[in-house]
């Protein structure tokens, strides 16, 4: 079933429905992400928020089709301007990425092939899709660059990854993922390798981008307050299913399902009163094939109860918000 | 740059120096390898003994002599052997050069072009009967004796099938230089050039076929094929570019110890008188002269291939550029 | 004098070089056998017009080092020096037995000896030019000699100590002016050598290849890669020692004695190194050689005689192989344990190592067949004993063999080999190694490269108690085989050059082979009686254990003929005609 | 391929990373192959003198061309001779398919069957020997220059960089022949010139550098290991740590490297006998036997092609192992170049 | 130079002057730690922030001696361990521990818990009792598994078989064995994920309240560094540039860094305030501008701050910064 964001008048960019990918493991399949569906409409950002193992790379790469792990199996719907991508052949997969969808990864300092210049893999990609001459491509190369806030972008364009600074080598990756004006952009945790400062300034240029360039955005971190800073709409994952969707402000303030208020609780505050100690969840996230039966975040649940050894469905909790929680709607357990 | 240079040259010296010592003290302490007796001749009297003794200096102190023979070696060029009268060894080995020179060329051309069509074919299908199929060949390579690969070759080239059509062409064991008869250097060389090829063949495509599959895992492979590239530029421009690295280092370092003498036992199985098969005759023969011009030469290339594979670096790797 | 020899164990082709050129051996030889061999001998006797011209081309494993003919003391330069210099007499270029003893070549006369053998007096041929255009005179010949020592010709010492004056050129050569020792007259052409004790050997001495007559103004140094000008048929224009040798025509040469110094037929001879024999063989047989220098690898001997009957060369030489045994170092102080071995050893098994009957014959006394002398007998046989010595070794004699090692009182003791690396010796240092185990020594092999083997051997330094080796006369004589071998004098001490390697030393038997030699000087038949019984005198002491006599087996292209092989100078390279 | 796509571990409780290792190693059927093959081989090797003195009757050492044996009622010569008209050579009998000489004899009328399970002990045991011997000496070489550094690491590793300068064989082939006159002499151990021992040190010496690189390289790594450091902090003395917390990670490079670098020993060994410079004779090893061999390569093939193949099926079967080993231990870039 | 404590209890540990340099090929110095001064107080938690490169780890590093300092000198307990032998050091060392980021790599991996808990105890003598036995080793183990809320079972397990939570409280488990003063935790939180983060923070504040323990907490996290600290030191290149009370620190910072630094994260419960503009990255350590090292970057930069590095001095009692233009007016208050 998808979410929608009832504020979203634009058309659905992306639509995925039902996406489920299992990997075989000691004889049996295990579920990697659980019926993930959700839709993204032109020039919204979404953050796909979760804690490691939950499933959000996953999801981003299964949609891009980078998955190619032997018996890996992919099963339910991605459906790109109304293109299916799931089983899309290689070809015509490959005219998409890069060129309609772009991806953008978590550390800027290997994203780049390390014995080209940066310059030259700009211009690798704006060929490998359009038929422009190398200095043609290095044109648009040094225009993107400037735009991205490339100090001397022609000479930056004829320097090594290396050579650059992290956040500069990051400003290079998306310059290199807009290359060809995507429509969508993945953008894999851009900034956890960044500090803090440069972070800011990269989240800035994110959510600059749908109106400088049109682009749509799924943003997956692991970092509420980079959601909260940038997103339109959040869905947040637990263990490869979805446990929360809502828009961004909306969520946060007002989060539904058990897992997002207890994981917005044990974030330290910044401001305000210090708690003595933090209200934190007991035990650890469980990894893939040792997720339990029914509602997976049940065993740290501190209101779990018999009905949560089945699965909760996602189901509307008030506020455009869904939860996949069976007590979401009673239940605002704010502490 | 320049200091990095000197201070390179001085290493080579150093370890140069190390080396010719070591060879000539250890001549002096085995016994039996006074040349005196056979430089002299059969039953050659006492006083021709003492002759001969005196005229090559065996009766100076050790440092001296060693200082004549680098002197002869490096400075005058005259050294001759100890085994062979009158015979000089810089040229023997300038002789010999040519001939190793052609042997290990042709080698390292095939077993370049095999094994990265086989490293890369295999990474490429990792996991399929064909990846199997070229890890296995590689191993089977890599685990044959070249000598003996080399008697097999012969026995089968020269001997059991030399009448088919097949190795009707093959010649004798032997050298023929390239200025004299291209053609009949070709023939003379091609098998030689697939027997030693075959151990580098496997350790290269392993190598190869490892650094690519963990290439795979890298994130700028991920971006790359993030870009929508094809798999077979993301292979050879990301892949093997960047591969191409560890693989010209270790490729110079081999081709080196090759050229230096490393292909001895090829040589000696095809009865080509290369550097390899000449050192190990002087070495046989206890020939000091020979000995030391030829380890020299074999230790001069081996430090010079390392100088030429940093230069490679340099020119492959932007990231060691900026690190010195 | 003599020299080591070996070889003609099939080098195979791992075996470096260098080595192979000290190990081929100079040789003397005498033409045996084979029919192809004996049709030529035919042909020698015609004029050498009609086959004239043409390029010889032989391969060779690899060259023979310095060209030098007073210093080269490689059997393969020999080869090709043999056209090229010549001495003032020489062995007959024919062959057979009755290539001894020497004949007149430069000399237009074989000198008498005078002064009860202290003087010797020559003329000098008139007409013989150098291959420069020079024409040869009596000054050459002294300068000749005289260069002998400044030059550090090995023989120096052994072959031309007893002229006058010699003592003081081997040890001062520099100033060496040799004038009481030699002197001239260029009117007359005469050249006398004053000699301080007789020497009966003289005359093969002044045959022998180091008293090349080259031009008086020849280096009085090793010449190398470059040879000096010589008197013979050919003259050699290019040399490379690892790549080729070839010679040409001598224009100022004429035939002055057909038997000393023949004309040669081919125009050029061209020598190519570097092929193994394997190869060198494979090339013989597809036409592309005319000669292979190295003798026929063991395992195809077989298809050589199956396939090229009629173009092996087989040839005896004075070559035998035996392994010398250390009389001063346990077990072989003790006569016994000496004999036993000599008794027990499988002379059969030693044949078959170096291709069977056709090529090898078993030997149990210390003068070759064929050498002056030589008197067949055996004294370690089946049924034979140094008192009552049988004509010929018939099979080993095991039991007596354990019996003396009993009554010696050495089994069990610790016995090493040293024994050449390379092939056939290494299968008879094996057979060797067996043989002692099973006389109950605890026996063990350790080899090395022939050239370094040679020389360490002879060092008493290296207390090797038994040593596998070969041995070949540079020319025909008994003395190169007994006295160089056995004599007290060859005693060396601490040095590499000590040829009495079993360390023999017995007066009385030094006593019999002088006697034997100066003999020789008076009456030759009565001399070789002698040394027959020196050889069973010694043999009874059991110093060494001969085992083989060898003959070499080489293979000719199908165009080449007239195959002569001398008792002194192996094939005749001159002689061959292209056809 | 995500971060996110962990294979799960193994379920079961409390296994080191020893016994995971021997799990994966246990289901990996190249692997389970190759040992298979190297046990039955060893095994035959080691009972050679039984099939030598009730199978086939002869000695392995003793030469026998003058002998003859009896098959099927006829005696033959054990070397035979030509049938040309110069009656030249003899050619040893080939392969008889009966028990004596089951595979022929050599040029010393040796059979070849016999000798090829005894040179299989030699070969497999100073290979075997060689490769523990050049692992020690590489942990002792490239742990004191890994954890020491400064001076020490400096001048081991100028000492390595010398030895790396020499074509390998030609080193080991430049020691043998120092060596196969008289013999070692350390201090007061003299080793004669015929013991094992003597190839075993020097293909050990020769292989020194090759191993102790990433031994090195393995410890600098561990040296900086945040679990040395945090041992440091805690008070725990240097030989501690090496005892405890560097060596035993260290023997994960060891483990691996093992099996390969027996591989590279029995080839350097089979060049050395097969130069006549490792196992001296009467002893045989399978490169004394293809050297054997070469002489009859063209009337006895099986004489040279027996080792060989012998040679060829031990050494893959140590490189599968070593693969298995690696790819079991996970340890692929400290050990991707080993020889 | 050293620091007026807030509380009158005793100085623990005392910084002079502390600098540590690398030489770097090519005639360059990397000064990782320039001339920095403080002290600690029993019972305090000293919290030390700033982003990758600031030389944070180095200096932590530092106070254990486990790098050798430059110049400057560390007091512990009055006690000079600056240049100390090894073998005197090794006393103090049970007195003075630490805790370190990357939780798998401080366990050896071929080692059972059990071993490596007992490892401390083996090579120190208990003081009272002397030398530990078995039992001793045993009692003290299953107290510190209770004190960090492990299962007794852990002791026969290996590290891989946990979780990064779990293998964080065997490291602080290790720390606590010799029952040390000071403990200096370098990133003890900042991989792991934030459900478990808060479970460890909370682990520190226990342990803090049971023990009596002082801590140096090391984090480019302010939250994290709020939470759990009662004093703060703001790096950045290498020199301290504010230090005082945590809340002071951050909530009116006198240093322009500080303030771009606190007004940088993203904080869900701020909700989209927009970041504030930030220019630049950091400079490389090895080429520090000249005068105050942030001037390229401040916004309020003057001549003066390109020539002259301003020292480190009070603007409050107890609140320290080094600047020539402290922004005490500029301060805005959140609540």
């Amino acid at each position: 079933m998808a979410v929608n964001f009832p504020h979203s008048t634009s058309q659905p960019l992306l639509e995925v429905k039902d996406l489920c990918v299992s990997i075989p493991s000691y004889g049996r399949s295990v579920a990697l992400i659980e019926h993930i569906s959700f839709t993204l409409r032109e020039r919204e950002i979404l953050g796909l928020v979760g804690e490691s193992g939950s499933g959000k790379s996953v999801t981003a790469t299964a949609i891009m089709g980078l998955l190619d792990t032997p018996g890996l199996k992919i099963t339910g719907s991605v459906r790109f301007r109304g293109q299916e991508l799931v089983g899309l052949s290689a070809r015509k997969m490959r005219a998409i990425r890069g060129r309609d969808i772009a991806m953008i990864f978590q550390d800027p300092m290997t994203a780049f092939t390390p014995v080209y210049t940066v310059g030259w893999q700009i211009d690798e990609q704006i060929m490998a899709h359009e038929r422009l001459s190398r200095k043609q491509a290095r044109e648009r190369t040094v225009q993107l660059l400037a735009e991205m806030g490339v100090p001397d972008p022609t000479r930056t364009a004829n320097r090594y990854p290396h050579q650059l600074s992290g956040g500069l080598r990051q400003r290079a990756v998306i310059a290199m993922a807009l290359s060809c004006n995507p429509t969508l952009l993945i953008a894999d945790e851009p900034t956890t390798a960044l500090d803090v400062t440069v972070q800011a300034q990269i989240l800035e240029l994110i959510s600059t981008l749908r109106d400088t360039h049109g682009s749509s955005v799924l943003l997956i971190t692991h970092d509420m307050g980079v959601v909260a800073e940038t997103c339109d709409s959040v869905m947040v994952l637990y263990s490869g299913r979805i446990a929360e969707t809502g828009l961004a402000e909306a969520l946060f303030a007002h989060p539904r399902h058990p897992y997002t208020t207890a994981l917005l609780n044990s974030i330290p505050p910044f401001y305000g009163e210090r708690p003595h100690r933090l209200p934190a969840i007991a035990g650890t996230p469980p990894a893939p094939h040792e997720r339990p039966a029914g509602c997976a975040f049940s065993p740290r649940c501190h209101d779990a109860q018999t009905i949560c050894s089945t699965i909760p469905p996602l189901s509307p909790a008030g506020n455009g918000q869904q939860a996949a929680c069976f007590f979401s709607t009673s239940g605002q357990q704010e502490h | 740059m320049l200091s990095a240079f000197l201070r390179r040259v001085g290493q080579t010296l150093i370890v140069l120096f190390g080396i010719s010592v070591l060879v000539f003290l250890v001549f002096f302490a085995t016994p039996g390898a006074d040349p005196t007796a056979r430089i002299a001749g059969r039953n050659a009297s006492p006083q021709t003994m003492e002759k001969v003794r005196h005229e090559y200096g065996f009766d100076r102190p050790l440092p001296f002599q060693y200082a004549t023979m680098m002197k002869k070696l490096f400075i005058t060029r005259d050294l001759t052997s100890y085994a062979n009268r009158g015979e000089q060894v810089v040229p023997e080995i300038i002789q010999a050069a040519p001939v190793t020179l052609s042997l290990v060329c042709g080698s390292a051309v095939i077993w370049l072009i095999v094994s990265v069509a086989m490293g890369t074919l295999a990474a490429a299908m990792k996991g399929s009967w064909v990846d199997r199929t070229l890890i296995m060949l590689g191993l089977v390579g890599i685990s044959m004796p070249v000598f003996w690969l080399g008697q097999v070759a012969n026995l089968i080239s020269l001997s059991r099938y030399h009448d088919t059509w097949l190795f009707s062409w093959v010649p004798g064991p032997g050298y023929v230089p390239l200025t004299q008869n291209p053609l009949a250097w070709f023939k003379a060389l091609v098998i030689p050039w697939c027997v030693l090829a075959v151990m580098f063949i496997g350790i290269y495509s392993r190598i190869l076929r490892a650094d690519l599959v963990a290439l795979a895992q890298e994130d700028f492979m991920r971006t790359a094929r993030a870009k929508g590239l094809s798999p077979a530029r993301i292979l050879v421009f990301h892949g093997l570019r960047t591969s191409a690295i560890t693989y010209v280092s270790l490729f110079g370092l081999d081709f080196a110890q090759l050229l230096g003498g490393g292909a001895l036992l090829t040589e000696v199985v095809f009865g080509l008188p290369g550097v390899g098969r000449l050192t190990y005759q002087a070495l046989t023969n206890l020939d000091l002269p020979l000995i030391m011009a030829t380890v020299m030469y074999s230790a001069t290339f081996v430090v010079l291939a390392n100088a030429v594979v940093d230069i490679l670096y340099i020119l492959l790797d932007p990231r060691v550029r900026d690190g010195r | 004098m003599l020299r080591c020899l070996t070889f003609a164990a099939r080098m195979n082709f791992l075996r470096a070089s260098t080595l192979a050129v000290i190990a081929q051996t100079l040789s003397v030889s005498v033409v045996i056998l084979s029919p192809a061999v004996a049709m030529a001998q035919n042909d020698s006797q015609t004029p050498p017009l009609p086959h004239s011209g043409g390029t010889l081309r032989m391969v060779a494993q690899s060259s023979g080092g310095t060209l030098d003919p007073q210093i080269s003391y490689m059997a393969l330069t020999r080869q090709f020096e043999t056209p090229v210099y010549d001495t003032l007499l020489a062995y007959p270029k024919f062959a057979g037995a009755r290539a001894v003893p020497v004949i007149a070549s430069l000399a237009e006369n074989v000198p008498q000896p005078e002064d009860d053998g202290l003087t010797y007096r020559i003329t000098l041929r008139k007409g013989i030019r150098f291959s420069n255009g020079h024409e040869l005179n009596t000054e050459d010949v002294a300068a000749s000699f005289r260069r002998i020592f400044k030059a550090g010709s090995p023989t120096a010492g052994p072959y031309y100590s007893h002229l006058k004056g010699a003592k003081e050129c081997l040890a001062d050569p520099a100033h060496c002016t040799l004038k009481e020792g030699i002197t001239t007259d260029p009117a007359s052409r005469t050249v006398t050598f004053h000699l301080d004790t007789p020497d009966p050997e003289f005359l093969p001495r002044l045959a022998w290849s180091h008293s090349a007559i080259l031009p008086a103004d020849t280096p009085a140094s090793d010449t190398g890669n470059t040879a000096p000008p010589g008197t013979g048929p050919y003259r050699i224009t290019g040399y490379d020692p690892t790549r080729f040798l070839r010679m040409e025509r001598n224009p100022y040469f004429h035939e002055w004695a057909h038997d000393a110094q023949p004309a040669g037929y081919p125009d050029i001879i061209e020598a190519t190194f570097g092929l193994d024999q394997e190869s060198e063989l494979t090339a013989v047989e597809n036409g592309q050689f005319d000669w292979m220098y190295e003798s026929i690898p063991l395992d195809r001997l077989g298809e050589a005689g199956d396939h090229f009957a009629g173009q092996v060369q087989i040839y005896s030489q004075l070559l035998y192989y035996y392994a010398a045994l250390n009389t001063t170092l346990p077990p072989f102080d003790n006569l016994k344990a000496r004999q036993a071995l000599n008794y027990a050893v499988n002379r059969h098994a030693m044949v078959i190592y170096h291709g069977g009957p056709a090529v090898a014959t078993p030997i149990c006394q210390l003068i070759p067949s064929g050498a002056p002398g030589f008197d067949s007998s055996c004294a370690y046989t089946k049924g034979a004993s140094p008192e009552h010595p049988a004509a010929e070794w018939k099979a080993p004699d095991l039991e007596k063999a354990r019996q003396l090692v009993r009554e010696s009182g050495t089994a069990g003791q610790k016995i090493t080999i040293v024994a050449p690396l390379d092939g056939r010796y290494g299968a008879m240092a094996t057979e060797l190694r067996n043989t002692l185990a099973q006389l109950g020594y605890d026996a063990s092999v350790r080899s090395m490269t022939q050239a370094v083997q040679f020389s360490y051997i002879q060092n008493s330094d290296n207390r090797v108690q038994i040593a596998l080796t070969g041995w070949q006369a540079d020319y025909p004589s008994a003395s190169s085989f007994l006295q160089t071998l056995y004599s007290c004098t060859t005693i060396h001490p601490h040095s590499d050059n000590s040829l009495n390697v079993s360390a023999y030393c017995n007066p009385d038997i030094d006593a019999l082979m002088d006697q034997s030699a100066m003999l020789a000087l008076k009456d030759y038949d009565a001399s070789n009686a002698s040394w027959a019984r020196a050889d069973r005198a010694l043999m009874a002491q059991a110093p060494s254990v001969p085992l083989v006599q060898i003959r070499r087996v080489t293979l000719l292209a199908k165009r080449v003929h007239n195959a002569i092989a001398t008792l002194n100078d192996d094939l005749l390279l001159s002689q061959l005609q292209i056809k | 391929m995500t971060t996110d796509l962990q294979t799960p571990a193994s379920p079961a409780p409390s296994v080191s990373l020893w016994r995971q290792a021997a799990r994966t190693l246990l289901a990996d059927k190249g692997s389970m192959t190759a040992l298979a093959v190297l046990c039955i081989i060893v095994l035959a090797c080691l009972l050679a003198p039984l099939y030598a003195h009730y199978v086939a009757h002869t000695d392995a050492f003793a030469s026998n061309v003058a002998g003859s044996i009896v098959l099927n009622g006829h005696e033959v010569d054990i070397m035979q001779p030509n049938d040309n008209p110069l009656h030249l050579g003899l050619s040893p009998i080939g392969p008889t398919g009966h028990t004596a000489y089951l595979l022929g004899a050599d040029s010393q009328g040796r059979d070849i069957a016999a000798r090829l399970l005894y040179g299989g002990r030699n070969s497999l045991m100073i290979s075997a020997c060689a490769a523990v011997l050049c692992l020690f000496l590489s942990t002792l070489v490239g742990v004191t220059a890994g954890y020491f550094g400064g001076i020490t690491d400096s001048i081991l590793s100028r000492l390595m960089d010398i030895m790396w300068a020499v074509p390998v064989y030609l080193f080991a082939i430049s020691l043998s022949i120092i060596t196969v006159r008289h013999g070692l002499q350390i201090g007061p151990f003299t080793i004669e010139a015929d013991n094992l021992l003597i190839p075993i040190i020097i293909i050990a010496l020769v292989y020194v550098p090759y191993a102790a690189r990433p031994v090195r390289g393995r410890v600098m790594v561990l040296r900086q290991a945040e679990f040395v450091t945090a041992a440091r902090c805690l008070g725990v003395p240097q030989w501690r740590v090496l005892l405890f917390d560097i060596l035993p990670n260290v023997l994960i490079t060891l483990v691996v490297l093992g099996p390969l670098l027996m591989a590279l020993s029995l080839l350097a060994e089979s060049a050395l006998s097969f130069l006549s410079l490792g196992v001296q004779a009467p002893a045989a090893s399978w490169g004394t036997m293809i050297q054997d061999g070469e002489g009859l390569i063209y009337s006895r093939p099986v004489v040279a092609i027996a080792p060989g193949l012998a040679i060829v099926f031990v050494v893959l079967a140590l490189n599968i192992l070593g693969d298995g080993l690696r790819d079991a231990l996970d340890i692929r870039n400290a050990t991707r170049r080993s020889r | 130079m050293s620091i007026p404590a807030p509380d009158t209890t005793k100085t623990l540990l005392e910084v002079r002057h502390l600098h540590k340099t690398y030489q770097l090929p090519g005639r360059k110095t990397l000064k990782a730690v320039d001339d920095i001064s403080f002290s600690v107080r029993q019972g305090e938690v000293l919290g030390l922030v700033g982003e990758s490169g600031c030389g944070k780890s180095t200096l932590g590093r530092c106070l254990l001696r486990l790098l050798p300092a430059s110049s400057g000198s560390i007091l512990f307990d009055g006690q000079d361990i600056t240049r100390l032998s090894e073998r005197k050091l090794r006393p103090l060392r049970q007195r003075l521990q630490m805790v370190f980021q990357d939780s798998s790599a401080s366990l050896n991996p071929r080692r059972r818990i059990g071993d490596l808990l007992a490892e401390p105890l083996r090579v120190h003598a208990d003081p009272i009792n002397g030398k530990h036995t078995a039992d001793m080793i045993t009692a003290r183990l299953t107290e510190l598994l209770d004190l960090v809320g492990l299962p007794r079972s852990a002791l026969e397990r290996y590290p891989h078989e946990f979780s990064g939570g779990q293998k964080q409280r065997i490291n602080i488990a290790r720390a606590l064995t010799l029952s040390p003063q000071l403990i200096v935790a370098d990133e003890p939180v900042s991989a792991l994920d934030v459900s478990v983060q808060a479970q460890i923070i909370n682990l520190f504040a226990d342990l803090q309240d049971q023990l009596g323990l002082t801590y140096v907490f090391i984090s480019h996290d302010l939250s994290v560094v709020r939470q759990i600290s009662t004093r703060v030191a703001v790096m950045y290149l290498g020199s301290i540039v504010e230090i005082g009370e945590t809340d002071t620190v951050l909530h009116t910072p006198a240093h322009p860094y500080t303030s771009m630094l606190t007004q940088a994260i993203p904080h869900p419960t701020k909700g989209k305030t927009g970041l504030p503009a930030i220019t630049g990255d950091i400079p490389s350590p090895v080429s520090r501008p000249s005068g105050c090292h942030f001037h390229p970057r401040c916004p309020y930069a003057q001549a003066i701050c390109r020539e002259k590095a301003p020292a480190l001095e009070n603007v409050k009692p107890s609140h320290m910064v080094s600047c020539h233009f402290p922004l005490v007016a500029l301060q805005k208050i959140y609540v």
